[in-house]
């Protein structure tokens, strides 16, 4: 398969599909994008996450095999298509055996001392003040060190504050907060 | 095929000419010799920052820098010694070099995106290069944070030249899968491929698969420093252990991308100079596989003290045992095929020898590592400091400056001073030796790493790490004027000077532009020296004695 | 060798492959691989997502309310038309119609101008009211902790998704002008295949955060 | 009992100590033996199959060894597994903490550790415990992340900013152990050492009764002076007036003193208590807001000594 063999250079076709093939499946692209909105609005508890990544999951699967050739194409490509998903599943998966189960054996390990972050510490109207002015054109330019630095006086001091919190309460807070979430403690 | 200690007139080195066509050039052999000499001067800079940081801890306290200066140091040191020069340097120097001579393609199966692989690397090193000319990083290589969100030195533009850096190592990887599955010459199956070849396509594997994760790391980090996204840092509401999986889902298996093709280069040398088939040609092949899948699953064992959940330091500890195995077979294939050999020693055979002996002390000290209570006690001491070294200079440079023996015929066509280069590897060795050996000792007392300064106890072995360090360095310098010598000297090396039987040898040394000048044929296998005619296998290279006048003597 | 040496090699066919298959099998194998890497790239934030998504689903719950479900499903719409339209392009050049074919990828390119429209509309009023990332974020009105996260994660996952519209377009543009110029052909339109490629993978990108962010938080 | 340590390891003071050094020296000789294997086979087969002089013979070794190459798959294998198991007991040991533990709280900031006891009591950079006792340690960071490692423990647990890690000790015998940071964390790294002074119960208890009245009987410029060495001001503020990572407290009180954004203020007792509690309300011009608030770490009386001290620095 690798090599230079001796085949003539206009022996080369294409393999076209005929275009009912790619209506078909952008009808159902449409159909499954539609079902999915619809669904959404159903509150299933868990089984929302399930269903929304089975249906992108068929979407994505139909783009793939079809748009993409790979039911046809040589199954080299299909299998580097899912070397490369079973690769980012273990980085999910195994990082979030870490991530869920700090709290296996001290439950105070599992979460952040002060769950709120720093940022909330100032009132809104603050931020706002601070930050509307440039929002409106990308904010992503404009931020250079000295400004950041100031930011970081600003939260730090916020910080001691919230000192006392962190003692006693802060545990308990940040806890509760989370509690509904983490079943799996 | 004829052997002849001629130099070729018409090559790749002259063919054609001027500072342009090299800097335009497609041909992977000119882009090969491009990384290398970038990689050369970064292993300089590199080098003088290490002596730099021995210097300083010859005694505790400051001898001739800050604290901070030499934060930066250490710093400096981590990221130019594994960014820009060790992941590059077997690979991209002399992978590019050597990977479509030895399956006797005319080129990469994409050169201009070779090319493109070059130009990114010195863009991604300019990057790290202002970042040193500005205010040189204090937050060692691995860039943790909240340290690094909070450090007001140059973080943004070393993580943005590492994040381009990593593009290049991309490029190069994806390059080397597909000229390995679609250019091979007639002939050469998979199981006729040379080790070095699998090594480097195991070595692309982990290239593509895991620097696309450093790549969106430092992204995020980057995005954090400037924008506080709050993902890392804790006062962000982030968490700065996630930070870490991050992290090492790529590095560790960069460590991967670091010895693997060490590994390959060991296997060619090991079989050419015992003048015999590889033991077990099989397995080697197989567990370079091996380790490039096990490496996604081990990123953990960096974190067992991290704060990480039990259960996956569990896991982690479980499956970094597993990665073990595969290297020690390749030691245990590596050291029988030296049995009922016909061993040659020369200054490349020195080399894999070292590595032999270095990696084993740093593979077997890695067990250490992995088992959990003495990780506990070990980890971020010198012990790690040494495990590390052991196995990235003892193990990849010793390969990497073994195959640049190896090759250095084949690339320039000249051959280097026989003499020097044989004390150049005996001072390498020894002063390598003392340098970590005695930060075995010190790192199991426990003596933490990147310390300024240090308790009086330890002044003797740090004196002694620094001596080595000294001898070391003379070593490398020694290394370096031979081998630019050996272009004054001219002394051709002839196509095949140490009669290795793989496609790379059977061709003009230096090479013709376009490799070969005919479509070379698969006769025998890469290693099948019990099925060649010994007149064809040349004695004595580095004299320049050839078997043809060796077997007139004889008759004579 | 010997085949070069007895027939003149289209131009198209680079000195190192023996035969235009080889090679466009070589590009198309080349771009999987780029591909495999867009998929790891993308997925350290996908991570991301789930590891925040996992520790504070009340936050993720009340925050993707504020995002609007019939722009995210007008976007997925305008995405999967133009996917359809690139497909069919490449097929129009399989079958060597090239005028076909450009109609097809000017159709594309509008589709994604429609695609970044509707992204500018719904950043400028995030920008507006204050639902930005990290240490911008000033919006009050979100209950739980840290809602600038939600919104760090929702502005890296779509910056960066629509960076790679915006490349796609860049690309697009070069490869109109060759379409134009007539420069492909059935035996030789690897360059506009693996194009379609990458546009189908950042199209099923999309597929997957549009529920992940608009609809389930 | 190993109180000296040995050539590899440091003295062994804990209860934790004897399983790790077990494995240390079970992988320490299992690493010579195969050491000795590897090395001696290189050495042996380059002296025994050295190629003589004029000898150009290729040779015919074994290419493969279907049992034997199994045999090194499998042994070590074997091993590693062994290993596995062993350390990973000994982790969970470490990890669970026995019921009865005093609890002490551990805080890392910038370069200096603080303890504090269940009664109030608190320490920097000394951390006193009564031997053949369980301790458990709650820790967190105020800034970056640190690391406490204490060799003579085989203890090392990383401490977080804005999270919990808990690890725990038993030590042995009374004795000083030395208390690293093992996580790089910026200019003073390698100076962020502490104490763990290992003491008999009785002497516990009684430490525990002095430190409540501590400064008591003495002046409070003095106790203060005493202070700025123990709980780490000296880390950052001289008192010669040179400059470090924070202004001198030479010469300070009740003058004039230049704020970053240019504003000035005295130097009085409310600024400095206000900037011991809250350091960065108001930041000296030309220094980084890096210092790490003591809210909680003193008590009020250590605070007024420690202001006594700088007003007697003031007046000089």
């Amino acid at each position: 398969m690798s090599t230079q063999n001796n085949k003539a250079h206009e022996e080369f076709h294409p393999h076209v599909l005929p275009i009912s093939a790619y209506l078909g499946v952008f009808s159902a692209l449409i159909f499954f994008t539609i079902i999915t909105v619809v669904v959404a609005a159903i509150d299933l508890g868990p089984f929302n996450m399930v269903v929304a990544m089975l249906i992108a999951g068929t979407k994505a699967l139909l783009v793939g095999l079809i748009f993409m050739h790979l039911l046809f194409d040589r199954k080299l490509y299909l299998m580097l298509f899912l070397v490369g998903m079973i690769t980012l599943t273990i980085f999910i998966v195994i990082t979030m055996f870490d991530t869920e189960r700090r709290g296996d054996i001290f439950p105070e390990v599992g979460k952040p001392i002060k769950v709120e972050s720093e940022h909330y510490q100032a009132p809104i109207e603050e931020l706002r003040a601070k930050h509307g002015g440039h929002s409106e054109h990308g904010a992503e330019e404009g931020h250079g060190e000295a400004e950041s630095h100031g930011d970081n006086a600003g939260t730090m001091d916020a910080d001691d504050h919230g000192e006392e919190e962190h003692e006693s309460a802060g545990i308990d807070t940040g806890h509760e907060k989370q509690n509904s979430s983490n079943g799996g403690h | 095929m004829e052997l002849t200690n001629s130099y070729p007139a018409y090559n790749y080195l002259n063919e054609p000419k001027g500072l342009k066509s090299w800097l335009l050039t497609v041909d992977h052999k000119r882009i090969g010799v491009l990384y290398l000499i970038c990689i050369s001067i970064f292993f300089l800079l590199g080098g003088i920052f290490a002596l730099l940081i021995r210097t300083e801890l010859l005694h505790p306290g400051a001898d001739m820098m800050t604290a901070d200066t030499y934060n930066q140091m250490f710093t400096l040191h981590g990221a130019i010694m594994i960014f820009l020069f060790i992941i590059p340097s077997i690979p991209a120097a002399l992978g590019n070099f050597i990977l479509p001579l030895m399956i006797g393609a005319k080129d990469v199966a994409f050169p201009r995106l070779n090319l493109a692989s070059w130009y990114v690397f010195v863009g991604g090193a300019l990057f790290a290069l202002y970042s040193i000319l500005t205010s040189a990083v204090d937050t060692g290589w691995t860039f943790y944070t909240p340290y690094s969100t909070d450090s007001t030195t140059s973080v943004i533009s070393m993580t943005f030249g590492v994040f381009i850096l990593g593009f290049s190592s991309i490029f190069t990887g994806l390059n080397f899968i597909v000229t390995v599955h679609k250019l091979r010459v007639p002939g050469l199956t998979w199981f006729k491929l040379p080790l070095m070849v699998w090594a480097l396509y195991a070595t692309a594997i982990i290239q593509v698969l895991a620097t696309p994760v450093l790549a969106i790391t430092l992204l995020l980090l980057i995005l954090e420093k400037a924008f506080g996204i709050g993902i890392f840092d804790p006062k962000m509401g982030g968490d700065p252990v996630l930070y870490q999986h991050f992290f090492w889902f790529y590095s560790h298996p960069a460590v991967y991308i670091m010895i693997l093709p060490g590994m390959g280069i060991i296997s060619e040398l090991i079989s050419v100079f015992s003048r015999r088939k590889i033991f077990g040609y099989t397995t080697i092949a197989f567990s370079s596989l091996a380790i490039a899948l096990v490496s996604f699953l081990v990123w953990g064992h960096h974190m067992f003290t991290s704060g990480q959940s039990e259960l996956s330091t569990m896991i982690f500890s479980f499956l970094t045992f597993f990665v073990a195995i595969p290297s020690a077979v390749k030691v245990f294939n590596w050291t029988t095929t030296l049995y009922k050999g016909s061993i040659i020693l020369t200054t490349p055979m020195l080399y894999a020898f070292s590595f032999l002996i270095l990696f084993t002390i740093g593979g077997l000290t890695g067990i250490f590592l992995g088992a959990l209570t003495v990780d506990v006690h070990l980890h971020d001491t010198y012990f790690v400091v040494a495990h590390f070294h052991y196995v990235m200079v003892g193990g990849t440079v010793m390969a990497f400056l073994g195959g640049l023996h190896f090759w250095w015929p084949k690339m320039f066509g000249v051959m280097y001073n026989k003499l020097w280069s044989k004390i150049a590897v005996i001072l390498i060795f020894i002063g390598f030796n003392m340098t970590f050996m005695s930060q075995f000792i010190m790192g199991s007392q426990g003596m933490p790493r990147r310390y300024f300064t240090y308790m009086d106890q330890f002044q003797p072995l740090h004196g002694f790490s620094s001596v080595g360090a000294y001898i070391m360095g003379l070593g490398l310098f020694i290394t370096m004027f031979y081998l630019l010598a050996s272009f004054k000297s001219r002394r051709p090396a002839g196509a095949n000077p140490w009669g290795a039987l793989t496609l790379d040898w059977q061709t003009t040394s230096p090479p013709h532009p376009h490799n070969f000048e005919s479509t070379p044929k698969i006769t025998h296998g890469p290693y099948d020296f019990d099925q060649i005619a010994i007149e064809d296998l040349p004695e004595d290279p580095e004299n320049g004695v050839y078997v043809k006048e060796e077997k007139e003597k004889i008759k004579a | 060798m010997e085949i070069q040496q007895t027939a003149t090699p289209p131009s198209a066919l680079q000195h190192h492959y023996s035969d235009i298959e080889q090679q466009h099998d070589s590009a198309k194998f080349g771009m999987w691989l780029f591909l495999v890497t867009e998929i790891l790239f993308f997925g350290g934030l996908f991570c991301a997502y789930a590891i925040y998504r996992s520790w504070y689903p009340e936050m993720f719950h009340n925050a993707h309310k504020v995002l609007s479900v019939p722009m995210g499903a007008l976007n997925t719409v305008v995405l999967i038309v133009s996917s359809l339209t690139m497909a069919l392009s490449i097929r129009s050049v399989q079958l060597n119609k090239s005028k076909q074919a450009l109609g097809y990828l000017i159709a594309t390119f509008g589709f994604a101008a429609v695609f970044m429209v509707v992204k500018y509309f719904e950043y400028s009023h995030k920008f507006h009211v204050g639902q930005l990332p990290g240490k911008f974020y000033f919006y009050d009105g979100i209950a739980g902790a840290n809602p600038h996260q939600f919104f760090s994660i929702y502005f890296a996952m779509t910056g960066l998704h629509g960076a790679h519209i915006l490349i796609g377009m860049i690309v697009m543009i070069f490869i109109m002008i060759k379409l134009a110029k007539g420069a492909y052909s059935p035996q030789n339109y690897a360059y506009i295949e693996n194009f379609g490629l990458y546009w189908h993978l950042v199209d099923m990108f999309w597929i997957f955060l549009f529920p992940l962010l608009y609809l389930i938080g | 009992m190993d109180t000296t340590g040995t050539f590899l390891l440091p003295p062994s003071a804990s209860t934790m100590a004897g399983e790790t050094d077990a494995l240390f020296y079970f992988l320490y000789y299992l690493s010579i033996f195969f050491f000795i294997l590897i090395t001696g086979g290189v050495v042996v087969f380059a002296i025994k199959f050295r190629r003589k002089k004029g000898d150009i013979s290729t040779t015919k070794g074994p290419s493969h060894n279907t049992v034997l190459e199994t045999a090194w798959i499998v042994v070590p294998l074997i091993l590693v597994m062994i290993i596995f198991v062993w350390g990973f007991k000994g982790f969970m040991k470490q990890s669970v903490v026995p019921k009865d533990a005093m609890e002490i709280k551990v805080t890392a900031q910038k370069w200096f550790w603080s303890f504090s006891y269940p009664d109030g009591t608190s320490t920097a950079n000394e951390l006193v415990v009564p031997a053949g006792k369980p301790i458990k340690l709650l820790m967190s960071s105020q800034d970056v992340i640190h690391s406490f490692f204490v060799p003579s423990f085989r203890l090392k647990r990383d401490v977080l900013p804005n999270r919990y890690t808990v690890t725990w000790f038993e030590a042995l015998r009374p004795g000083d152990n030395i208390l690293f940071c093992a996580e790089y964390c910026g200019t003073k790294h390698s100076e962020m050492l502490g104490k763990i002074k290992v003491v008999s119960d009785r002497e516990f208890k009684e430490w525990l009764d002095t430190n409540a009245n501590a400064g008591a009987d003495m002046n409070p410029a003095d106790y203060g002076a005493k202070l700025y060495t123990s709980r780490g001001c000296v880390t950052c503020h001289s008192v010669d007036g040179s400059t470090g990572n924070g202004p001198s407290f030479l010469g300070v009180f009740g003058h004039e003193v230049a704020l970053k954004g240019g504003t000035t203020i005295v130097a009085d007792e409310n600024y400095i208590r206000e900037s011991i509690l809250n350091p960065q309300s108001k930041v000296v011009a030309g220094f980084q807001p890096i210092m790490p608030t003591y809210q909680g770490l003193l008590k009020d009386r250590d605070v007024d000594a420690l202001v006594a001290y700088i007003k007697s620095l003031g007046e000089k």
